[in-house]
């Protein structure tokens, strides 16, 4: 079997379940005949047709609230926005409406859409490319976030987004878009939601992470290991609801976290499940939780973006300082 | 293949909106012909019923916030006609997209009294409609609903079902760039979707002419290229006359329609507002004299379809269906807390189960 | 002098600024003849006409972006979001441009503008009314969230916003609007930005909240002082930057802490509080920090809002739980 | 006092869209009488050169893109026109309020080619234009900065200056709910600002027939009462004539207006696109005919205001500006990590310093 790229396993969920299921259709701008700026939706026009394949007008807000009346309609809509800079004019559609309209009627009408958006920097993208709002998402009650970092979770995780009867904002981390390969049968499973993924067991240090940052957890895991140091690396790829309890056992294990994520510190996700162990795992913790994040300004130029991004040399560094503590 | 541009400087598009209006404020017809069903007592007293139905409702329901037995409550007196001649233009299996002030329309569409009081009741169950399973619930976020209401339009087209998507809107709302988003995008995929504003001339404290310089609301339509008119909000028979028409062509493959109602909001903003801090009475009592349930009363009465026995007769039993109404609602228990959790996805997350926990916790100590 | 109450001193700040500054402009749905929904610009149309005293169109978009052109020319708009349920759709505008216009252009543009908006719970509104979306605006990078939990850091606090060079998002706890009345001299005198203000000393245990919170929390450490329990309750003012010092010092004395917010737990600002104290304060923490708040559903319509929001009750009862630990 | 309706059905309001052209695609005017300036080379060879300057700018940058030296870049091949006749409109303080792609219009402003290079080379020094210091950057949110330039001829308004602001905006742009908030409050304010739509007919792989089902853009005005036009875009004397009009209209107090200019983007969308997946090499191939560079040049040759050689000159001359820019962006140093945190807030909050610290021993290590 051929190998392919997580964009590509993307691409085979979606050919995938559109096939499947004659309820799911793919919108947003230049998802048709172009097959998205990414490549994403690539030959579903000529699979399934532009009902089912549609290039909508150049309005967000619009590709966030008429998925809403689709899915409330029974259909299961894959909404492309082009970066997730552009995803903020669809907050006011997801957080007053999609994430509220099941608890709103009292499961009368639901909302099973799918907001699927590139996020993260490292491409050298202009600005607003590289953005990782990811923690906006997650804050918000009814909504799912969900985070594949390789092409067998994309394509996992994305069909069981789609079969997911409420809505899912599904960010897919461009950076690596293309970087690793697998082996990914489509054989139409779906991957668990809601749970975290122990991708690299270890006894010494938990690192905690999700998208493109995975990568770079994983090679400065190697690093550490060369230094003799055995570091269990976390992919939570489901941000919420959060599955704090996978994490939670591994730092009783390792008594060290070390959360990384591209997202500026102050209010990213890290915060949320630092705030969950300072509560749950206080008595175990032999360190305090380090958080290795892009800081609190504005994402640079791309001249700049490598000094603002969240480097395998600070992850190690934030290990060997954690594991300073006896 | 892309145009070029024209050859020569000139002219290169017109538009105009017309306006529809069958009884002018008197009852007494100003354009001819009239619709033929305006002389059947069975299409025009049921408009009538739910137009009085809703105005009783109405002045129930602002007794009861008075009273402390519902929360802010936004009245549609005097809007009455606009939700009734939608509604009753529309099929059982179409889809209405409320506003939070079309009353008239969700009765018509079997929405029970009892559901609507649970709402400005602060009860979630009041927007889990027996009747009619599909229509939207009540948006509160002004305009958003406009987009919900074209993505069920697209689902009515992607089937090939011959339903149509009802949308209401108030003036303010033709100012939220969602309402024209919903719009342009209904015009380029052509969808069976009817936008319907009920121009009260007024958003909360803003008069339209403050809104907007367009001088119609009709007009928004031309920006998305979608066809529009103006009606006379508070003359049923052109209103059913209008709605009849736009919904059935959208039915059948018309594509989108704006329709703007022209109509007056007689009462303040919500029980939360005091209009007389920025309108004068002197206004609204002018406005008074175009009231859509007197003009259909007396266009009836002079028709012999009705009298002022029958009038009383009906009142009556409109105050008594919204009593029993009354006592449903306020014999309707509030939900248990697990109730803020049931709702929330399909199947709660393991996650959440101890937030559930402690919120029992809470209930049975409070 | 006359007491007065949060949503007064609210309005005194914005007249004394109006009066001493005439770049200072207020705008947004029903500012000007009907004074605001909740009476915040009540007599500004009459002190300074309908150029600065702006009723805008019913558009949250355009509220937030059309601020960032005038304060770019240098006016320093305090535009009215009348609820923040609307005010997810001003995001783009704020995240995109007004917090990120000084960085974008290397200082050569500004955006002195604040954005004012009621918040919070309580008072029996239909849906959309009762949001505590404090935490999306505080996890931007470049902009300030300040919310006042008294009439004194009211009118302290929006002047010094509004005099801010800087994007302010200035949240008011509208269920407090009118609960409490204090004397607040209109002498034009700031209060601090970006420190948090320690409203009632205390021993045993540090209670870290803010807006209509700080009252149920100073309610709760009245009943602890009762149990013979003195807790230090910290109202923090500005959210976003933080003033973690403050807190952290506090925290070191009392080794225990409980912050207290109406938005949901999940990326709630609490998270980010706890966070640095589990990075900071771990080894003098006594026991675990709790967070009251809203649970992580959407905020239930109002027969059940009395559940849904944290109680002096849940505090009580959160104190007592950390006090258990020796 | 809020207006009752019409009397009776009948036509309430009626539009137009008229455009205009005066050259066609082989310079030849089409229509007449030209404006006096049209035989003056004082004013059209200016035009001229930014147009050339502009495309050799163009070709250079997508060099550079291509050796990996520059970022994703937006051509604006085939478009120079609009930018030059809107920039040549406006006075130097007027404030222009630009799209990514009208690099015509900021170059007459005054904003340098090392400052178009940096800026596309990831470097915020690139919007530290040290020419026109009150324009607004490039707003890469499509449709966004329409509100800022609403906000911008607000101030203007308020504080009785003559001066008007300039949006440049796509056709894609148009279907944002921001550009049409941003056009409705401009009506309702009457404000000093204009609205030029560059409809090059696509946005990214959307063809504007997909956009939107109104057959022009100009119309989009129309939903806001604002005046609108439509304009051949690569006319540069229309443009020209037209702009002149409405810039000098508004700044007199006549209120915003709409410009549609309708051109052509011969190029990709940027250099991150391949146009060939989406629309046919022969639509473009007919489209290069109309030139706005070539209509310019044979008018000016046949009007023996130009000749060849002068256009060789030209050439040169351009080249070697751009070639010093090119070095000059070469030469500027990278900012350290600090810039990070310098612009973030006036002052650097007390609570950012420990990050600012990080940052630097990141650089030093790194
Ligand atoms: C997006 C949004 N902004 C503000 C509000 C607050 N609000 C409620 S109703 C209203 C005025 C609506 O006016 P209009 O659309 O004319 O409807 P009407 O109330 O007159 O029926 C406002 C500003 C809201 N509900 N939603
Ligand atoms: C709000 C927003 N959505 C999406 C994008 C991605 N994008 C960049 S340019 C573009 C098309 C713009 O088309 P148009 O407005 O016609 O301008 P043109 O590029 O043709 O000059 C899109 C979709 C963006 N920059 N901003
Ligand atoms: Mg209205
Ligand atoms: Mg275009």
């Amino acid at each position: 079997m051929a190998e392919i790229t997580l964009v590509e396993a993307v691409n085979q969920a979606l050919a995938r379940e559109m096939s499947d299921n004659k309820n799911v259709l793919v919108l947003g701008e230049d998802v048709g005949i172009d097959g998205g700026v990414f490549r994403a939706t690539a030959g579903l026009l000529d699979k399934f047709g532009d009902e089912r394949v549609l290039d909508t007008p150049l309005s967000e807000t619009l590709i966030g609230g008429v998925s809403i009346g689709m899915a409330a309609q029974g259909l299961i809509p894959v909404a492309e926005i082009q970066f997730m800079g552009f995803a903020c004019s669809t907050i006011d559609q997801i957080l007053n409406h999609a994430a509220r309209i099941r608890n709103r009627t009292r499961g009368r009408l639901t909302c099973p859409m799918v907001l699927r958006a590139p996020f993260g920097g490292g491409i050298r993208a202009p600005e607003h490319h590289s953005e990782s709002t990811e923690a906006l998402f997650a804050h918000i009650p009814g909504l799912r976030v969900v985070i594949p970092s390789s092409p067998e979770r994309a394509y996992g995780l994305l069909l069981a987004s789609i079969r997911n009867p409420d809505p899912v904002v599904f960010l897919e981390p461009k950076r690596i878009y293309r970087l690793v390969k697998q082996e990914v049968p489509d054989n139409g499973e779906a991957l668990p939601l809601d749970v975290c993924f122990i991708i690299r067991p270890g006894n010494d240090v938990t690192i905690v992470t999700w998208g493109a940052m995975t990568h770079d957890s994983l090679v400065a895991a190697d690093k550490l290991a060369e230094q003799g140091i055995s570091a269990e690396v976390i992919d939570v790829a489901t941000l919420k609801p959060l599955d704090i309890e996978t994490i939670s056992v591994s730092v009783e294990k390792t008594g060290r976290c070390v959360i990384v994520h591209e997202a500026p510190l102050s209010g990213g996700w890290g915060a949320e499940i630092s705030a969950r162990l300072a509560e749950h795992n206080l008595f175990n913790l032999l360190a305090p939780i380090k958080r290795v994040t892009g800081y609190d300004t504005v994402m640079p130029l791309f001249r700049l973006e490598d000094q603002y991004m969240p480097s395998t040399d600070r992850i190690v560094g934030a290990v060997n300082e954690v594991l300073k503590f006896e | 293949m892309r145009k070029s541009p024209p050859e020569r400087s000139g002219t290169v598009a017109r538009f105009e909106v017309n306006f529809t209006r069958y009884l002018d404020a008197n009852g007494k017809v100003v354009s001819t012909p009239l619709p033929r069903w305006a002389n059947d007592p069975e299409v025009l007293l049921p408009l009538y019923r739910t137009m009085v139905q809703t105005r009783t409702f109405d002045t129930t329901a602002l007794n009861l916030q008075r009273t402390g037995r519902l929360g802010t409550y936004a009245s549609s007196l005097g809007q009455e006609a606009i939700g009734t001649a939608i509604a009753s233009s529309m099929w059982t299996e179409d889809v209405l997209v409320p506003s939070y002030r079309e009353f008239s329309a969700q009765l018509w569409r079997g929405v029970t009294m009892t559901e609507l009081f649970l709402l400005w009741g602060g009860d979630e169950r009041g927007s889990d409609y027996q009747g009619p399973r599909e229509d939207f619930p009540v948006s509160i976020p002004v305009g958003s609903h406009a987009c919900h209401a074209t993505g069920v339009a697209y689902a009515f087209k992607m089937r090939r079902q011959k339903r149509v998507a009802v949308c209401c809107l108030g003036d303010g709302a033709t100012s939220k760039g969602d309402f024209y988003e919903s719009l342009n995008a209904a015009g380029a995929w052509h969808l069976p979707v009817i936008f319907v504003v009920s121009n009260n001339q007024w958003a909360i404290s803003v008069p339209v002419e403050k809104q907007t310089a367009a001088q119609t609301l009709a007009q928004k339509a031309i920006a998305a290229g979608v066809t529009n008119e103006q009606v006379d909000g508070n003359d049923v028979i052109a209103l059913r006359t209008v709605a009849e028409r736009a919904i059935d062509e959208a039915r059948f493959g018309e594509g989108p329609r704006l329709i703007e109602a022209l109509t007056y909001r007689l009462s303040d903003h919500t029980t939360a507002d005091d209009a007389s801090r920025y309108r004068d009475e002197s206004e609204v009592e002018l406005q008074r004299a175009n009231d859509p349930i007197n003009r259909l009363k007396t266009y009836l009465i002079k028709s012999r379809m009705w009298s002022d026995q029958d009038d009383q007769k009906l009142n009556q039993e409109c105050k008594q269906k919204v009593e029993e109404a009354v006592k449903q609602y306020l014999a309707t228990p509030k939900q248990p807390s697990q109730a803020m959790f049931d709702y929330l996805y399909e199947e709660l997350p393991v996650s959440l189960q101890h937030q559930l926990d402690a919120a029992l916790i809470s209930e049975d100590h409070g």
